[in-house]
């Protein structure tokens, strides 16, 4: 027997036009979690594609148990025992919990090829509950929240056996709390002697799991280390090329009068009683579990989902905001937090995207002036460091990092007062981080007003000057940078409802 | 007659130059044998007097169809179109432009409107079928009872001026037992004229008889009476295809129908175009000419247009459907 | 100290180069190519094809339903479908043909009113499809298909409408100057219909609707006002379309323009529009529309049979929308690798 | 305590799983409804309307349309649509019945077992269209639509083939009874319950959901797309051959426009139904339901002797309205759970 369960050489994969992954090595040993590092389109989500056959390599080769294999589809991988739980979300929402851990290897009658439903049910719910969760094996999985799909995701490889599991940022989508959760999974999984592979912009998740770490840069190949054996300064350096050595920038502006008022802002099923306050130049973190409600109630602002009770003062005045138009209008922006769903047009080109909010200002009557749309796109597209060639570079074809990053350009283009950014680091690597933290920064300073979705306390902590928790559609605590803890917070989150 | 022919057909046109006599025949859409059989009809005549013979019929039974169609053959510079038209007035502009053009222009089984065509070749007096229909009928069920009507679209016209006719009739003294007590529409659509069918028999327990003028119709409702058993006790007559409905005369469901002979009307066209291009008559009352093996022919009054007159319609029953199965 | 600020500050291109090759590798060239040969293959097999007088009536007779191919390009692009154009056409005229005989109203006001009508049920279509989100536009409009078609008949019943005026025979067939008034009509609207798709905010929020609807709603684009609009244009496009209908048959009936959207699709797809949305655009429709009127009108007057002309439409559809699957830049891009690969292996 | 949020949200769905939940569950019930109070509204308008007899013509006649729903179902939930099934009834329908005129003695069964293979090839062509071209199945359907009728009308030649020219042994497969019941309806009811088997307790049965539901998934789990899509495919193309022998031997007669803009028909069943043009969803249940409305709608109008220029307009009123309410009784389904949520 091989001394690594998986290997792999010289790898190099080409798609028209670009070369995500070039000679690049690969060694995992039997019980090991194993960090896979690197930024945004470094090449990392199209490396485990190859390893579970989902893209077959140009060159290289692959050993398995110290055997040489080449994978013509998913499913020989998944025979040999390579199970992966892919960045973006790949279950049936149409389809049961249960369909969505078997699909593939479901449990059928050896004879007449039926499928055994009732035992398929049981092995779920059996999984599920080791996994400590318990969700009903036959709901829907389109009607389950991100958190509890990535459990799902979780079951699925367990149920296949896997020896060696996958996990492409699974804590992307998680709070801290369900991200402790997930540790412990992967390492009992871990204890029963699969090996896994990890890939995460976190660094807690790394220092946290993993025993050895593999950074890949620009596609290509930069090194692996023993977690003991390297600083966090020569990881970021071999990561981005450079220096990081400050994440969170220092605030430079002043927070100025109140901008927005927020009273008794209700919707049946969604959040209840919410009242906060917003001012020039201030950022306002906005955090709790997933699930809490943050998204709803940002989308009511913002025209998307109406209100049913309260009221919403905007500079001292009442107004009524039912559509994106309208909140648009009235100086409110969003970032949305699903930002290939959401946010983006990904097949068009950078340019394009960046406009699109503010076409009238580019248009006389309607008419669209190309000449000027292309001068502004281009000057914001620098503004917030897209890493392109041209204004006219697909979207699809940017790293995650860049796409958020144009996201955050399309806001720039209005003029507006309060910017609402939901889960803006989101599954963006480190460089891009502190490159998107900057431009969240300079904004306020600008003068905006800001309001910040995150689930990561850290970055709660570090860039807000005010910090709202909810917790089931209700605003359970505001709190001053100064008395922020993640302690606090978290006891905000969790708190059990006042009787009332 | 069939779309082979047709092509090779045309070719003969594009390659024999502009001095044979071509003659155009449209008729209501392909694939429907009877037709077909017109259509043969039409090219026998037209070969025995000499001419070229173009055959088109749009896939759908529109208007619009025969509209682009006949455009096409005003650019071939044919020398007569024949038409049987899917709507009365519609074709009215297009067949203007073609007879201004020089064209000759009849319709045939189903006419056009009177400002349309030069004249119409007639395969019955439309009276004398209504009259047929009901002398049928009473005959069948003893004068007396309940009968409905199943026909084809609520717009086709033939149907509506037979239907017509058969109500004048009805108003004779002689059937005042018998009461029509529906017109059902069954769109020339088997399963809609099906369940029209079945719906006329649920509610009217007491219908005797079923008068269909038309193929699919009276097709359709052979069927349900076979499937249902009810030969003897409702009677079922109509305008049918002898080949389609052989079945349901030998079983007895249908005592007796009638039709006139595609062939003939088709050859009868034939004959007119060629009288009408050589301009030996100009559709106009009075005119006469000789068609072929069908003998003399006038032309009569028809409302305010001209049209020549095949026959009477032709009864099909036990006796004789036998041979006329495997023609039409 | 703070090192975070040390950014390769990156220039972005904002002209776009213009590439020879990307531009000839368009779709619009291969339906030209495909146009230019059935205009030849057409010329040959007959002699009256080339005749100046045919090829205007040709287009007489082929572009009355091309007037709804400008919205069904925006339809398809928004990644919707509408099958009930076919039924706006027989409503409107009849409406039109009935307020002008039974109602007495002068003919212009009867224009006017069936173009009224024609809004009205492309306007109810798409309210529907904004309202009920959860059904598709092929749902809403196979409903409003059978509904509209079946109040024409409640209207006129078996009964024909015409009568029109003299006058009213010039749109169908009229001519301003040797051409015919219905092509002119036709480039304008081919005209304005493509600069509104592709020089207007609202033709680019329609790209962006159909390439990603929710992104573009959360961008601040009124998604429901566009979708409504569109229809609507549908619907008063198929007015337009029955006006000329009813010009040339002189009168019109509850069952004029049968499956007229088929017909319309059919032309939208061989245009390049995929129903996938997003993509494609208006010159390629425009192209496609004559591609399969003249095709018709060819072989029309060599008088091939409809059951042969229905199998070579049929197939002239498939090959044309095959053709793009392989991406012609991108495959002429491998195919030169590929050559390259293989002269570097000897 | 393991996961905090997730279990206590999970808790707070079981409390709620009560009847109410398990209606809920049943996606068509606005459309049972529907059928219900319109049955009983007919039967108030024409007491012949729950006889024995007529109800035995409505299920006779909802037959085909019920197997072709089945096959549309599958394509559907596969993202497709198929318009071409008209065509290839009508194709395959001709071709048996010109077979049978002239091999008489030819047994029923071999001529179905002939209508089906058709189908099939018919369906395959489509199926290699759409899976192997990559052409979207509207344009490839719509396109083949085109063919095969074209087709039709050469191999038959402008002919119909008529009732004395098919042997009684073929007519009678639609008017034979097997167990008591008429042979069409028993064909619809075993297709039925071997669809049923297979959409949900076999393997492929649940791929062809899984490649609805999400392609890109379904990738990545190893299920051959291509293979789902011509089984899909050609599993219409033969319940269309099928279709077309049953059709014939129904009316004892072939004509080349047979079933001609059927397909419109089939796709509102499905989509009365509650099958999702969107693809990933829909359910046997729903489509029987939504053929059987079809089916009362065209038995009951004539029976209420609605004015046959109303029916049309009566039909799509109709269509629209259920379709309407289906939506809005989901809706308020919806709008009670989120309610019931504690906040
Ligand atoms: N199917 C594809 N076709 C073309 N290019 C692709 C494809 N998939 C990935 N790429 C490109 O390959 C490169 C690597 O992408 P990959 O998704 O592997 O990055 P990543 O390291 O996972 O980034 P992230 O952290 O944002 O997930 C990127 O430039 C991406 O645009
Ligand atoms: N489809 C759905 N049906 C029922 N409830 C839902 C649905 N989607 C979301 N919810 C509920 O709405 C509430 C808010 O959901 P959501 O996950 O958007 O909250 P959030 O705090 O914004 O989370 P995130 O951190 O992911 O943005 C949750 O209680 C969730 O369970
Ligand atoms: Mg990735
Ligand atoms: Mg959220």
């Amino acid at each position: 027997m091989s001394e690594y369960v998986l290997e792999l050489k010289e790898i190099t994969k080409k798609f028209p036009g670009v070369i995500a992954l070039d000679r690049v090595h690969f060694k995992l040993r039997p019980g090991e979690i194993h960090a896979l590092m690197g930024e945004n389109g470094a090449g990392k989500s199209t490396f485990i594609k190859v390893i579970t056959g989902v893209h077959a390599p140009n060159e290289g080769e692959m050993y398995v148990n110290g055997e040489k294999v080449s994978f013509s589809n998913p499913k020989e991988a998944q025979e040999l025992g390579i199970a992966a739980i892919y960045q973006h979300v790949t279950n049936y929402p149409d389809l049961s919990v249960t369909e969505n851990i078997f699909m593939g290897h479901q449990k059928v009658q050896k004879l007449t090829r039926r499928l055994r439903w009732k035992e398929m049910h049981a092995e779920a719910a059996r999984i599920l509950q080791s996994l400590g969760s318990n969700i009903d094996p036959k709901a829907d999985m389109g009607s389950l929240s991100v958190a509890q799909q990535q459990i799902v995701e979780i079951a699925k490889a367990i149920s296949t056996k896997a020896k060696i599991i996958i996990m492409d940022e699974p804590t992307a989508a998680l709070t801290a709390r369900e991200s402790e959760e997930l540790y412990k999974i992967a390492e009992s999984l871990k204890e029963q002697g699969a090996s896994i592979i990890f890939i995460s912009h976190r660094f807690e998740d790394m220092y946290r799991l993993a025993s050895q770490v593999t950074v890949l840069r620009d596609s290509k190949y930069i090194g692996s280390w023993a977690i003991d054996d390297i600083t966090n300064e020569d990881l970021i350096m071999a990561m981005v090329g450079r220096e990081i050595t400050q994440v969170y920038p220092d605030k430079k502006g002043d927070i100025g009068e109140k901008l927005l008022e927020v009273n008794g802002l209700s919707k049946a099923g969604y959040f209840a009683d919410i009242t906060f306050s917003l001012h020039k130049g201030e950022i306002l973190g906005l955090t709790g579990l997933v699930g809490a409600g943050r998204t709803e109630v940002c989308q009511s602002l913002f025209g998307l989902m109406p209100y049913e009770e309260g009221e919403i003062l905007l500079n001292g005045k009442k107004v009524m905001i039912q559509s994106p138009k309208e909140a648009m209008k009235l100086g409110i922006g969003y970032l949305p937090e699903d930002r290939q769903a959401q946010g983006l047009i990904l097949q068009w080109g950078i340019g394009k995207n960046i406009t699109l909010p503010s076409l009238n200002h580019f248009s006389k009557k309607g008419w669209l002036r190309e000449k000027s749309e292309n001068e502004v796109a281009k000057e914001l597209g620098e503004k917030v460091h897209i890493k392109a060639n041209s204004i006219f570079d697909l979207v699809s074809s940017l790293s995650g990092g860049n796409q958020q990053k144009v996201a955050v350009a399309k806001l720039l283009t209005k003029k507006l007062d309060i910017i609402i950014l939901d889960e803006p680091t989101k599954g963006v690597d480190v460089g891009a981080k502190s490159a998107i933290y900057d431009i969240i920064q300079n904004l306020a300073s600008e003068g905006y007003g800001i309001i910040m979705i995150s689930s990561e306390m850290p970055e709660v902590i570090g860039m807000s000057d005010r910090i709202a928790v909810m917790k089931s559609g209700r605003i359970t605590k505001v709190l001053d940078k100064k008395q922020a803890s993640q302690e606090v917070i978290l006891e905000a989150a969790m708190l059990e409802k006042k009787e009332s | 007659a069939c779309g082979s022919d047709t092509s090779s057909q045309s070719e003969e046109v594009s390659t024999g130059g502009n001095e044979a006599v071509t003659h155009a025949m449209v008729f209501k859409n392909t694939g429907n044998p009877y037709g077909e059989k017109m259509m043969e009809g039409f090219e026998e005549a037209i070969q025995e007097v000499g001419g070229d013979v173009i055959l088109r019929s749009p896939d759908q039974p529109t208007a619009e169809g025969q509209i682009q169609i006949i455009e096409q053959l005003i650019t071939q510079q044919v020398d007569s179109i024949t038409i049987a038209g899917n709507d009365e007035d519609a074709l009215q502009p297009v067949l203007k432009k073609a007879m201004d053009q020089g064209i000759k222009v009849l319709s045939v089984d189903s006419a056009v409107n009177a400002g349309s065509r030069m004249v119409h070749v007639n395969q019955a007096n439309p009276e004398s079928i209504g009259r047929t229909l009901i002398e049928a009928t009473a005959d069948m069920i003893d004068f007396e009872g309940e009968i409905a009507v199943l026909s084809a679209t609520s717009q086709a016209a033939n149907q509506n001026i037979w239907i017509e006719y058969m109500q004048k009739e009805l108003e004779d003294p002689i059937y005042e037992n018998i009461e029509l007590v529906k017109i059902a529409y069954g769109d020339d659509l088997r399963d809609k004229s099906t369940s029209e069918t079945e719906a006329l028999l649920l509610q009217y327990p007491d219908l005797k008889a079923i008068i269909s003028p038309t193929t699919v119709g009276i097709a359709a409702a052979g069927k349900v009476l076979t499937d249902k058993g009810l030969s003897g006790e409702i009677a079922l007559t109509g305008l049918g295809l002898p080949s389609e409905m052989a079945t349901y005369i030998e079983n007895g469901v249908t005592p007796a129908m009638f039709l006139w002979n595609p062939i003939d009307v088709g050859y009868a066209a034939g004959m007119t175009a060629h009288a009408l291009a050589e301009e030996e008559i100009l559709g106009e009352v009075g005119d006469s000419y000789e068609a072929g093996k069908l003998g003399e022919k006038e032309i009569t009054e028809d409302g305010e247009g001209t049209e020549v007159l095949i026959g009477d319609p032709f009864r099909f029953d036990v006796n004789n459907i036998e041979e006329w199965k495997e023609v039409y | 100290m703070v090192k975070h600020h040390e950014y390769v500050q990156r220039t972005l291109e904002h002209k776009q180069a213009f590439s020879l090759k990307k531009f000839f590798f368009q779709w619009e060239w291969v339906l030209i190519l495909v146009f230019l040969i059935v205009l030849m293959i057409n010329s040959n097999l007959s002699p009256y094809f080339l005749s100046i007088n045919g090829l205007k009536d040709a287009t007489m007779i082929f572009l009355d339903k091309a007037f709804i191919v400008f919205p069904m390009v925006m339809i398809m692009i928004l990644r919707d479908i509408d099958i009930s154009v076919g039924s706006t056409v027989a409503l409107s005229s009849v409406v039109m043909a009935t307020v002008y005989n039974s109602l007495g109203v002068p003919m212009e006001v009867a224009i006017v009113i069936c173009i009224f009508v024609g809004a009205l049920c492309g306007f109810i279509n798409g309210l529907l499809i904004v309202k009920f989100k959860e059904l598709s536009a092929v749902i809403v409009t196979l409903g409003t298909m059978i509904l509209y078609r079946g109040i024409a008949y409640v209207i006129l019943e078996d009964q024909a409408s015409g009568n029109f005026p003299e006058w009213f025979s010039f749109f169908g067939w009229g001519n301003i100057g040797g051409i015919p008034f219905i092509l002119i009509l036709f480039i304008i609207f081919a005209i304005a219909f493509t600069l509104l798709l592709h020089k207007t905010t609202f033709g680019r929020q329609i790209y962006a609707m159909g390439n990603n609807d929710t992104a573009s709603r959360f961008s601040g684009v009124q998604v429901d006002k566009v979708k409504i609009i569109v229809f609507t244009l549908a619907g008063i496009m198929a007015a337009i379309t029955a006006i000329f209908l009813a010009s040339r048959m002189g009168s019109t009936r509850p069952n004029v323009a049968n499956m007229y959207e088929l017909d319309v699709i059919t032309m939208v797809a061989l245009g390049g529009i995929s129903t996938a949305g997003g993509k494609g655009r208006m010159l390629g429709a425009i192209i496609a529309v004559f591609i399969i009127g003249y095709l018709q009108y060819g072989l029309g007057l060599i008088n091939i049979s409809s059951q042969s002309m229905l199998i070579i439409i049929g197939a002239l559809l498939l090959i044309a929308v095959a053709i793009p699957k392989v991406n012609l830049y991108h495959t002429f891009e491998r195919l030169k690798e590929k050559r390259k690969a293989r002269t570097r292996n000897k | 305590m393991a996961m905090g949020s997730l279990q206590s949200s999970t808790e707070d769905l079981k409390e709620k799983t009560s009847i109410l939940a398990g209606i809920s569950r049943f996606r068509e019930l606005g459309l049972l409804v529907f059928i219900i109070l319109l049955c009983i509204f007919v039967q108030t308008r024409n007491s012949s309307f729950f006889t024995v007899s007529n109800l035995n013509d409505m299920m006779t006649n909802t037959a085909i349309l019920s197997i072709l729903a089945l096959g549309m179902m599958m394509v559907l939930i596969t993202r497709g649509i198929d318009l071409s099934i008209g065509a290839t009834l009508a194709l395959s329908g001709m071709i048996v019945a010109q077979t049978v005129s002239v091999y008489q003695h030819l047994h029923p069964f071999l001529a179905i077992t002939m209508g089906i293979l058709i189908g099939i090839v018919c369906g395959l062509v489509i199926g290699f269209l759409v899976s192997k071209i990559g052409i979207l199945p509207i344009i490839a359907t719509l396109a083949m639509m085109n063919i095969f009728r074209g087709v039709t009308y050469t191999v038959s030649d402008g002919q119909w083939v008529s009732s004395y020219q098919m042997p009684e042994s073929f007519v009678s497969i639609a008017t034979s009874q097997i167990l008591g019941i008429n042979t069409l309806v028993f064909i619809a009811i075993l297709i039925y319950i071997m669809g049923f088997y297979f959409m949900n307790h076999t393997t492929t049965g649940r791929q062809i959901y899984a490649v609805g539901s999400n392609p890109e998934s379904a990738k990545v789990s190893g299920i051959n797309q291509t293979k789902i899509l011509f089984i899909v495919y050609s599993i219409m193309g033969g319940l269309a051959g099928l279709s077309g022998v049953l059709w014939v031997s129904k009316f004892a007669s072939a004509q080349g426009d047979t079933a001609s803009g059927y397909e419109l028909t089939v796709i509102a069943a499905c989509i009365l139904g509650g099958v999702s043009i969107a693809g990933g969803s829909g359910k046997i249940s729903g489509v029987i339901l939504g053929a059987v409305l079809l089916g009362i709608l065209n038995n009951a109008l004539p029976l209420m002797n609605v004015s046959p220029f109303w029916q049309m307009a009566i039909q799509g009123f109709i269509i629209l309205f259920a379709v309407l309410l289906n939506t809005v009784v989901k809706r308020g389904v919806q709008r009670n759970h989120l309610l019931r949520r504690k906040i």
